[in-house]
């Protein structure tokens, strides 16, 4: 998943000729003027931390400047900011317009019809899950032969526009449609659209890529902004790595079971804190590293929790001794490990020989684990 | 015949030279599965297992009456892969490629529904049906003939449960694995009437995720059509919610896709509803129909 | 029921508030034919020549039940008019518009298709069964009913013919105009089984063109399995060649394509073929079955 | 129908990333050094006619230069020639490049399957009619999902490549699908298409767009290279014209009994000339309009074959003698009319009282029309 900053899907969306305000992105207070003269943006004109977190406006991550002083004062306080423990690292300057209204649109996908679903409504520039149902329109589209007439106009409708207006707004469809394809977006959402006069013009732009289209989309491959440096580690490492509040670490394979691990631990008072997700893999090489980035993670107990299917129980128990081995004995943590399946008394004897016990029973090892990380919370 | 495959599915492996479609297509050979050939193109001519490998899918199909495919390709050209064994006349494909772009996936998806054929997967473990046969990598060993049959979204965790009623003593009739991405070819609502009209299923254990409605509809289903005991657990009750998707997919559930959701609309359906794993067995056992010995 | 449509078809005008529809949809009224209702997007809740208007295509099946529809939408929108009937749940779509793109219409096809939905036309004169119903333009003064199926791929020279066997006393069962474009939604080959099985035609006349294969493709169901007999005629035997298409159509044709190419195929198929569209009538009269009065 | 020439169609290629030899276009000898150096186009280069018509390189409309002095001798030569009928206005010069080996591809549509084909032939550079059957690949291609991978690796088989210059050709058959598609062709053929080390170069482009879909495309509205003027007027009144060498004109309602006029009056030892298709029309002013254009075309005598059907025979009837009575004393000529179906008898007596006998029949009306023009031929 690659969430893209406003600034970077308001460059898409440029390329696709939808409608946007002026504007021009800085990274230090220096550059304001030299980017406001060059993108023709006149005052007053919005100053917008460029981050990924919502609320920006209530947040004090959106500001307003009548000259250039007051947009250099509002950049370098911006960039100066921690939003939502994102620090800020652009800014968008962008001319102000005459809105007469504000317009919600988004593309996304319905997993259930296994369709693309585009939502619109009349209540635009609020979050959307505020507004009621009956206010939102929702068309599924067919990928064959995509967007069509009628269902432009039953969009159109939900929208409240007309005439001039509603001829914008049909021509950004087809646009935003192609973003949704042609990028391989998982989200396209534009809140607010604004209408001015004639016009309909993004305010903002969010565009989540589909990280598996990557092979696709090598334009993105550096765009790692909401990443934190231990998940790019792992996303490099083809591991699936989440970053949770609590202290001890779970090392499983497959996301179903993970998750049910995760879910016992809970139930007993433990707090999981990162999780790492092996998938299918039968590669003693991977689980070493899992087992490194654990480590940086310096957890107070590591559970292990392994259904040999695919994989061999043995491979794993080897790659995870190896792993034991290189991590220095001050960060070094208490290890619990549930080890079944595929060839699963080798893969017991081979942790039992480096002084790991593997228990056959899952809540049994859970509690084990949590009394190694201190007790239950 | 058992739920969508029998002894006489006449199975195709797509990428069968990679290692990957190697070792699975000894392993379903093993598993008494009727594996008659592999496609690759470039590789034709060459022998995998005991398999003839072909360039394409129509030769193969033409060749050795495949009927069923079994996917190993790699994600940037399993679309390609798919529709080319659609074109070739297949009407099952079982995809354990993961990672395929769910843009890619839904031309397979209606492509595949326009021409009559059902994807399983992507990113699942396919379908097994102890003592028949097997499409896809569900490791042998935890199988063993029976009478409980099994749709899930999860790869791992299946293998845990299906292992675990076999340690009770109980078998499976046929074991789906539907794969957990955001576009699926088979879905809980897909499967359910399958095994509702498999004479050899007498319950079924359903083990969904948090994410999606797939278990909200399932649920629906049940509690209207689906006349055998249900087993169900539903992981990822304790996963912190919005880690995966925005505001958009947000909204479509509007209040679905979080475990409690789903949880409440199987139990309220009249499903068994298991709050760990390792319940469900003991549940199996207590809800399974008694039959008099054959 | 006659070929296709019955006195029952319940007839939806999308574009009715333009000129041709009105009109049309007037003539077809005269006809005897079932107009239920007519659709421009932004003109709901008009009446025209009687008929309810509707801005969408869903409001007026929901309304009305209508189960056909005509199309008199300009080029450009005709693909998602048409689309847009389809996703309505509509089965037979005559287009009567004229200058659709052929890449529109090879969308329109397979969509339909897949969907179960049968295309007459575009640029065609439509489908009329005298005493029965029209949908489309063919003009009511030329038509008798009777027991003469006509397929042709002209407009004009249609209308020609089938006054033509009128005047000789004779009159039509079903007649179906398929359009002169270089994708048409019905040919022969998709339009004579349904001739075969109408018992309400004793003898088909088949009203061909040069250009494409369409009538090859005739001739070789015709002799295979068509057991009516056959009057066929083929336009444009003295024109020009290569006045329309370059190599690559030359070649998709090979040979085929021409007037002599089409007219022997028929005759060997055993179809009595008229040199000039004068010589029909007769033809027919001398082919047609003679049955004793009802 | 929209036919390219060559240096459009390559401009269409250039724009989908297809590989093509450098190249620049001149209209006069004096322009040639400096679009030389412009395309760094170096010597030996290839001078051709910018015409439609094929066979240029046996007419001696292709030629080679090996300095500048040769390709301005070249452009002037080619400049004052008329190809087959053409009168040339552009050359194209371009780069010889080292051809290994020459192919054909093209795209068109099948109309029996309703699909575009794929054709492809390692023997390029002749004429594909003269190409055996068996040597040609044909792959038809669903417009959803497109072209697919084991379509184009028959192609390439048939193509005979493999390695490097099959994945440039892999390549490029996505380009030429594309160019197919979104620009609404009904052809696109590459021939030859040149191996060139790994390269796949298309020597020559002949591109058709489809006049239907010239909505989508006024880039291509005022391409008309290859239309006569009175077709080029016809067309602006959406009349059917086709200009043939006899001395007897047509007008008609339908292309269907168009050609079938056509039959009958070649059987009987007419002439046919000009062919004017009035379509469905009911609007007198474009009788009119069809019968000024067949004046221009000077014809020796006129049939007007007319089945009133949506058409009504009165409005066609005073259409045309309106029309007649605008043509000079000097440039009239002798007509035959026949006129049936709705409201036959108000037509026939409008044309009655104007002079003109309206016969019934479609034999005798023929023969009268050939007798007035000076007898068969």
């Amino acid at each position: 998943m690659v969430k893209l900053a406003e600034w970077r899907g308001k460059e898409i969306f440029r390329r696709y000729g939808i409608d946007l305000p002026r504007g021009a992105v800085v990274r230090s207070p220096a550059e304001v003027a030299g980017a406001l003269t060059g993108a023709g943006v006149p005052f007053p004109c919005v100053v917008k931390a460029q981050v990924l977190a919502g609320g920006r406006g209530k947040g004090g991550a959106v500001r307003f400047a009548t000259n250039l002083a007051e947009a250099e004062d509002a950049t370098r306080a911006i960039l100066a900011m921690e939003f939502k423990g994102e620090k800020v690292r652009e800014v968008l300057l962008e001319e102000k317009l005459a809105i007469a209204r504000e317009l919600y649109l988004s593309i996304a996908l319905d997993r259930s019809q296994r369709l693309p679903v585009v939502m619109a409504s009349a209540q635009g520039g609020v979050e959307i899950e505020s507004v009621e149902e009956s206010a939102i329109a929702r068309v599924s589209v067919d990928p064959f032969p995509g967007l069509i007439g009628y269902e432009k106009r039953r969009l159109l409708a939900a929208l409240a526009v007309s005439g001039a207006v509603a001829r914008s707004v049909d021509g950004l469809l087809d646009q935003v449609w192609k973003v949704f394809v042609q990028e391989d977006a998982e989200l396209v959402e534009i809140n607010p659209l604004a209408i001015v006069g004639d016009r309909v013009v993004a305010l903002d732009a969010k565009v989540i890529i589909e990280d598996d289209a990557s092979f696709r989309h090598p334009e993105y491959a550096d765009i790692r902004d909401d990443r934190t440096p231990l998940e790019e580690i792992a996303r490099e490492k083809e591991i699936a790595f989440v970053q949770l509040d609590g202290n001890i670490g779970v090392i499983a394979n497959g996301a179903g079971l993970t998750m049910a691990t995760l879910d016992v631990l809970a139930e007993f008072g433990g707090r999981p804190g990162v999780f790492l997700d092996l998938g299918g893999t039968d590669d003693p090489r991977k689980v070493t590293e899992a087992f490194h980035l654990m480590a940086q993670a310096k957890p107070a107990a590591v559970f292990l929790n392994i259904f040999g299917g695919v994989t061999r129980c043995d491979t794993v128990a080897r790659g995870l001794v190896d792993a034991m081995q290189q991590v220095p004995a001050n960060e070094r943590f208490p290890l619990v490990a549930r080890i079944r399946g595929n060839n699963e008394a080798e893969g017991v004897a081979i942790l039992q020989k480096a002084g790991v016990t593997s228990l056959p029973d899952l809540k049994e090892s859970v509690q084990a684990v949590i009394a190694a990380a201190g007790g239950p919370a | 015949m058992s739920v969508l495959v029998d002894r006489d599915t006449r199975i195709l492996v797509q990428g069968i030279t990679g290692h990957q479609g190697t070792v699975h297509a000894r392993n379903m050979k093993a598993f008494g599965a009727n594996v008659v050939a592999g496609a690759t193109p470039g590789k034709g001519g060459q022998q995998v297992e005991g398999v003839p490998v072909f360039d394409s899918v129509a030769q193969a199909v033409k060749a050795t009456g495949a009927n069923a495919t079994c996917l190993f390709v790699p994600a940037p050209f399993a679309r390609d892969a798919f529709l080319e064994a659609v074109d070739a006349g297949i009407q099952l494909a079982v995809i354990v490629t993961e990672h395929i772009p769910f843009h890619d996936m839904l031309t397979m998806y209606h492509y595949g529904r326009s021409k009559g054929a059902r994807i399983i997967g992507p990113n699942c473990p396919g379908i097994a049906s102890p003592g028949k046969t097997k499409v896809g990598i569900i490791p042998n060993v935890v199988f063993h003939p029976g009478r409980v049959g099994v749709i899930s979204r999860s790869g791992t965790l299946t293998y845990e449960i299906v292992n675990g009623i076999k340690e009770r003593g109980l078998g499976q009739s046929t074991c789906l694995g539907l794969g957990g991405d955001p576009v699926v070819g088979t879905s809980f609502v897909d499967a359910l009437p399958w095994f509702q009209d498999d004479p050899e299923t007498d319950l079924v254990v359903l083990v969904g995720e948090i994410g999606g409605t797939a278990e909200e509809d399932a649920a629906e289903y049940i509690g209207r059509k689906f006349h055998k005991p249900v087993i169900a657990y539903v992981a990822g009750r304790s996963a912190p919610p919005g880690k995966r998707m925005g505001h958009a997919g947000a909204i479509i559930a509007r209040g679905k896709g979080t475990a409690d959701s789903k949880l409440h609309a199987l139990e309220a359906a009249g499903a068994h509803v298991a709050k760990f794993p390792y319940e469900i067995p003991a549940l199996v056992e207590q809800y399974l129909p008694k039959r008099s010995a054959p």
